[in-house]
């Protein structure tokens, strides 16, 4: 079992690894992560949404839906963990 | 904008999970009614985006008024549009059905048990509905979560086989992520339309190439493709009836669904069947898990434990379609996730019947049920007639489909496997049906026991009627497969 | 090579991170180290997500200064970090919490059980009353 | 002889007849004073417990104004936004965290007090100050001869504070200066590490511990708890 | 069962800080427009300042500001102000989520709208995850020992 | 950016996680665990992710570690491995 779970896991990190060649420098401005969307939340942050923290105003409003899906997955686990552990009445 | 329709079928379960506490600290027996009135409204909301979707073409929705690159966007295309009547009719029928297994499986904690129920639904419509890369990850979390918790609860060695599920299904859904990290860092955009735009260019990316084998493995844990089943037999073994009868036929399916739009939607079917081995490597996986499910499936003396390895080959059957990569053979592989999830549901319903009744499901109990149960039985030798591929029953249709593709592609092998895998369900579930049919004529001890043995002890009615309902749906499912086919799926099929 | 060790090794060390988390999820035997290989992992995720929002060069947080002046319409985009990941982490931090309670809640109910917390123990208590592990 | 016996009989008898009456009269006149009395006690433990009644409202109505004043001037702190909307939303955070805990930062405190107290704290932190400078000079003398003379000691020592802010006072005072270090408080006894028998000794020679006395107006025993004690034996005779 | 904390500094100082912390978790609520901060983290900071208060004060004497059934309906009470504000927006005719249409009822400007609709949501995140933290907390911290000694 | 600061914190990093899954005493374990969350949270408050950090700081340096520490002390300390 260790060695079979030690040879996955240099398998999966070496194709990170592998795959991490071809992506665009750390810290560099222009990647495409930092050019294609995310620069339209800065920039209309205050105009939409009057909200100078864009980290808030794209959780809550740009990408609400994602946060109301967060909200219940934190339910969920409440709602688990209440389900497994509650004190049962009769044996 | 209330007449738009498919935003209503996400939030009115969730809206209602929500409730279901509240209504339910009141009087535990509302959250009942709560949750199957949302679910029938869910179920008429999708029905009705079905038929938008049938008639105007596939429906987008931006939620919060945004513009999809920005916002997050809810598509509706036939196929998803079909996953969505399935999975809320599906939920629908398993909760009607639930009440009296919960009842006495679970006393007492009946409202947690629903409001999980209800989350477990809004996660699989959410995770269908979704255009979104990462929002689909939050959606699948929720049905992921929802899902440990319903199984945990089950019978003695339920938590354990729980733990093992947590432990697999998070690597699952961090490969999932770490895949869309993957994709985000070189695209710089999360919608699945905009990514495959963006996608055109990249194709020769290490990067690429890295995020489709991490999301691919983080979808085959969390479908339990064949080498990486381990978590589920546990699991769905020693799950409440009423959870297995909803987890069972709809998680392997909406994984492959997510699987189906993540190759063909977002990365393109040019990528799958031109740069990568990919489909080859598809068609042996499907067939190593026709092959182990099957003969997995043959040592088993549990009928629960069977069926989920008739579940891991299913899984084959799906997946081995798709990488033959051929209109007709992925149109078999769809047609097969409809008529798997309802056969499925029907199989796993029956089993919580006879839990209910005899207390165990190990397949020596199945002694005499024919004679006891009836109604029940029939519907369960519909459900088998279908497994094993009967021609009325509907699952005769898709592996016709999957068989036909499978030839035009000369996989041979593949061919070979799903002729043996029939031939492998037709011995399984005349096993059984010979157990309870046969046996109770030729031990005399059993006609000694007398009327009290043989009385009938039929199913409650709660449970009876979505269980033979199912077994109708099969076989109606069966018959119009040419209108489901030409109406829907010809739709759903990506341009080869 | 060294000019790609230069510019990665960011990435590299949340790979190094999420090898250690992955094999001590697989390899442990005991059921809290699992779940503390999984928090370990996750956030080795959540690590790399965050460099992915890194821009060199004297950037900021994603808080525009100035909220009246910055009315007129013109952001420097490239002052301020990409925030499109942060908000996604914030999301996976809460779903690595949740899953985190879930699981302890599990390995509560399996020490009820069993009294043990080692998985080969289990396996061998299961053994021992006759059941299928 | 016999008119004689006759008539001391009759006297005597009379006699008797007298006692009888006066003793009756003065049974009587007891059970009134009794009576009284009692009605007296009833009526007077009727009025104190409507006072302390009355008493508890009002300074549980003081805890929750002061609470939340508090936590306003807090707020105003931590905010930095002054317009109309974030100071609405500051009173009402404060006035809903005060309902929730007002109960916990004024226990123990007497009656009317509260202003004096503040006003001595804020003169008992200038003191504490200049002893922490004091230790903190003492301590690098210590340590920074070669020598290195410290001879590290846990002492003990029984302190006559009473409340527990006021036990918490002195023991964080002792904490903060540099080289003693409260380990425990076990019900009036102070376990304390020092560095020093320098720093022992000014411990014992206890100036810190009458000024946190002096603070916390030590002495009195009209505490707030024994009010509310008083109210609750009341309540629970049920009159 | 968790029982009083038997050291008098540390009952007295979490006592002490208890209001000042509960107030600073709604300061970084409200505050998650300018500041890092928000419902998340607010909520998180709000269930640990209840469960310092548990672990000094004893789980009875928090029983009246914080239970189980508390905490189960403040959790579907935060989420429903969530799912509810977004209902909300789709009845007055919008997109769902689309806190812009909160407007025209508030006579506000459309940014106006949307931040306000930030706050909102805020809360609501906040009251739930507050909630789901302290009924975890609670349903890991208080197990039934007297059943689970009847087991055996 | 300050590359070594970055480097402090990464080495610091590993060697809170490789701790964390070596350590058999579980409550260390899971205190040190606390800690690499923190370092975790240091090093994306120094990627100037300050929201990530702060809710990295309560999320998990906080609450998850008081819930392990729940669980280890109702369930069992020592760990074979």
């Amino acid at each position: 079992m260790k060695t079979l779970s030690l040879i996955s896991t240099i398998i999966a990190g070496a194709f990170l690894i592998y795959g991490s060649m071809d992506m665009p420098h750390w810290g560099d401005p222009y990647s495409p992560a930092s050019t294609h969307v995310s620069p339209y939340y800065l920039r209309n942050s205050l105009k939409d949404t009057a909200t100078p923290n864009v980290v808030t105003s794209v959780l809550a409003d740009y990408r609400g839906y994602d946060t109301l899906g967060e909200t219940t997955v934190i339910f969920t686990a409440g709602m688990g963990c209440l389900l497994l552990l509650k004190k049962r009445r009769k044996k | 904008m209330l007449g738009e329709t498919s935003i209503l079928i996400v939030i009115i379960p969730l809206i209602s999970a929500a409730l279901t506490p509240l209504v339910g600290l009141a009087r535990e027996g509302l959250s009942y009614l709560c949750t199957i009135t949302a679910l029938t409204l869910s179920t008429l909301a999708s029905v009705h985006t079905l038929f938008r979707v049938l008639t105007e073409g596939t429906v987008h929705y931006g939620l919060g008024g945004w513009p999809p690159p920005f916002g997050i966007e809810l598509v509706v295309d036939p196929l998803n549009g079909m996953m969505l009547v399935l999975v809320s009719a599906v939920g629908l029928i398993v909760a009607v059905y639930s009440y009296r297994g919960v009842e006495q499986e679970l006393t007492g904690r009946m409202v947690y048990f629903y409001t999980l129920y209800l989350l477990q639904v809004t996660g699989f419509l959410g995770i269908l509905i979704t255009g979104d890369l990462f929002n689909l990850y939050v959606f699948l979390e929720i049905a992921s979560l929802a899902g440990y918790a319903l199984i945990a609860v089950g019978e003695d060695g339920a938590p354990m086989a729980c733990f093992r599920y947590i432990v697999m299904g998070t690597v699952g859904a961090c490969f999932y992520l770490l895949g869309v990290g993957y994709i985000y860092i070189s695209t710089g955009s999360l919608n699945m339309a905009d990514v495959h735009l963006l996608m055109k260019g990249l194709y020769d990316s290490k990067v690429i190439a890295t995020a489709i084998a991490f999301i691919l493995t983080g979808l085959a844990i969390k479908m339990a493709l064949f080498p990486l089943h381990v978590w589920l037999p546990d699991a769905y073994t020693k799950a409440p009836s009423a959870a297995s009868a909803l987890i069972a036929p709809l998680m392997t399916k909406i994984s492959i669904y997510v699987m189906i739009r993540i190759l063909f939607s977002v990365f393109g079917i040019s990528l799958f069947v031109e740069l990568f081995p990919l489909n080859r490597i598809m068609v042996w996986a499907g067939f190593a898990a026709i092959c182990g499910g099957a003969v997995m499936a043959l040592a088993q003396t549990d009928f629960k434990r069977m069926l989920c390895y008739i579940l891991v080959a299913e899984v084959g059957y799906m997946i081995g379609g798709l990488g033959l990569a051929n209109a007709i053979a992925i149109r078999g592989a769809i047609l097969h996730i409809l008529n798997d999830a309802v056969m499925t549901a029907g199989l796993f319903t029956v089993a919580g019947i006879i839990m209910h009744r005899m207390k165990s499901h190990r397949l020596a109990d199945f002694e005499g049920l024919f004679q006891k149960m009836p109604f029940t039985m029939s519907a369960f030798v519909v459900c088998a007639l279908s497994m094993i591929g009967v021609p009325p029953t509907c699952g005769f249709f898709s592996k016709w489909y999957l068989i036909h593709g499978a030839i035009l592609a000369r996989q041979w092998p593949f061919v070979a496997a799903l002729l043996g895998s029939s031939l492998i369900n037709g011995i399984l579930f005349f096993r059984v049906i010979e157990v309870g049919y046969v046996f109770q004529f030729s031990t005399p001890a059993h006609t000694h026991a007398g009327e009290g043995m043989n009385r009938m002890e039929e199913a409650p009615l709660s449970m009876l009627i979505p269980t033979v309902g199912i077994a109708v749906a099969i076989i109606l499912i069966g018959f119009y497969n040419q209108a489901i086919v030409k109406h829907i799926i010809d739709f759903a099929l990506p341009k080869l | 090579m060294f000019e790609s060790l230069l510019h990665h090794y960011n990435y590299w060390m949340f790979i190094g991170l999420m090898m250690i988390g992955f094999y001590a999820m697989m390899a442990k035997k005991n059921l809290i180290k699992k779940i503390i290989g999984m928090n370990i992992f996750q956030s080795a995720i959540i690590l790399f997500f965050i460099s992915t929002s890194v821009k060199g060069g004297g950037v900021t947080v994603p808080i525009l200064e100035h909220p009246e002046g910055a009315q007129g319409g013109f952001v420097d985009v490239m002052k301020y970090a990409n925030p499109l990941p942060h908000v996604l982490m914030l999301t996976a931090i809460v779903v690595m919490v949740a899953t985190l309670g879930v699981a302890l809640a599990v390995v509560m109910m399996i020490y009820k059980r069993y009294h043990t917390l080692e998985e080969d123990e289990i396996a061998l208590i299961r053994r021992k009353q006759g059941l299928k592990c | 002889m016999e008119v004689t016996l006759l008539i001391e009989a009759t006297e005597s008898a009379f006699k008797i007849l007298e006692d009888a009456r006066n003793h009756a009269a003065g049974i009587m006149d007891t059970t009134v004073e009794l009576m009284a009395e009692e009605s007296r006690v009833l009526r007077d433990k009727k009025c104190r417990a409507i006072f302390t009644g009355a008493q508890r409202r009002k300074t549980r109505f003081h805890n929750f104004m002061g609470t939340a004043i508090i936590l306003f001037i807090f707020w105003s702190l931590l905010s930095g936004h002054f317009d109309l909307f974030h100071l609405v939303l500051g009173a009402v955070c404060s006035l809903a965290v005060s309902y929730l805990f007002h109960d916990l930062l004024f226990v123990n405190v007497r009656i009317g007090n509260l202003r004096t107290m503040a006003w001595r704290f804020l003169i008992y932190i200038p003191w504490l100050l200049g002893q922490i400078l004091i230790a903190n000079m003492h301590v690098a003398a210590l340590v920074l001869r070669p020598k290195m003379p410290i001879s590290p000691r846990i002492i003990r020592f029984k302190t006559k504070l009473e409340t527990d802010i006021s036990k918490v006072t002195l023991a964080n005072s002792i904490t903060l200066t540099p080289g003693t270090i409260t380990i425990d408080i076990r019900g009036d006894e102070f376990y304390v590490h020092a560095l020093s028998h320098m720093v022992a000794d000014d411990l014992y020679g206890g100036e810190m511990e009458d000024r946190v006395a002096h603070i916390f107006m030590e002495g009195d025993h009209l505490y707030l708890q024994d009010a509310l004690d008083a109210a609750r034996i009341y309540e629970t005779l049920g009159v | 069962m968790i029982r009083e904390s038997d050291d008098v500094i540390v009952r007295t100082v979490a006592r002490l800080l208890m209001p000042f912390i509960t107030l600073y978790a709604l300061y970084v609520v409200m505050h998650g427009h300018y500041s890092p901060g928000g419902g998340f983290q607010g909520g998180v900071i709000l269930a640990a300042g209840f469960i310092l208060l548990v672990v000094t004060q004893g789980i009875d004497r928090v029983k009246r500001r914080m239970s189980q059934e508390k905490a189960i309906i403040f959790s579907s009470l935060g989420l429903l102000i969530y799912a509810g504000i977004g209902a909300l927006c789709l009845i007055l005719g919008g997109d769902y989520l689309d806190y812009g249409t909160l407007g025209r009822p508030l006579s506000v400007q459309r940014a106006e709208a949307r931040s306000l609709g930030i706050l909102g949501v805020e809360i609501g995140v906040a009251l739930g995850v507050m909630a789901v933290m302290c009924a975890i907390f609670f349903a890991i911290f208080t197990p039934d020992q007297k059943n689970g000694r009847r087991e055996q | 950016m300050i590359p070594t600061f970055n480097f402090i914190l990464i080495l610091f990093l590993f060697v809170c996680a490789i701790a964390a899954i070596t350590i058999r005493d579980l409550l260390s374990a899971v205190l040190v665990l606390g800690a690499y969350s923190f370092f975790m949270c240091l090093l994306w408050a120094q990627m100037t992710a300050v929201d990530v950090a702060f809710t990295e700081a309560s999320v998990s340096a906080g609450i998850g570690t008081v819930l392990f520490i729940g669980a280890v002390s109702r369930t069992e300390r020592r760990s074979k491995d």
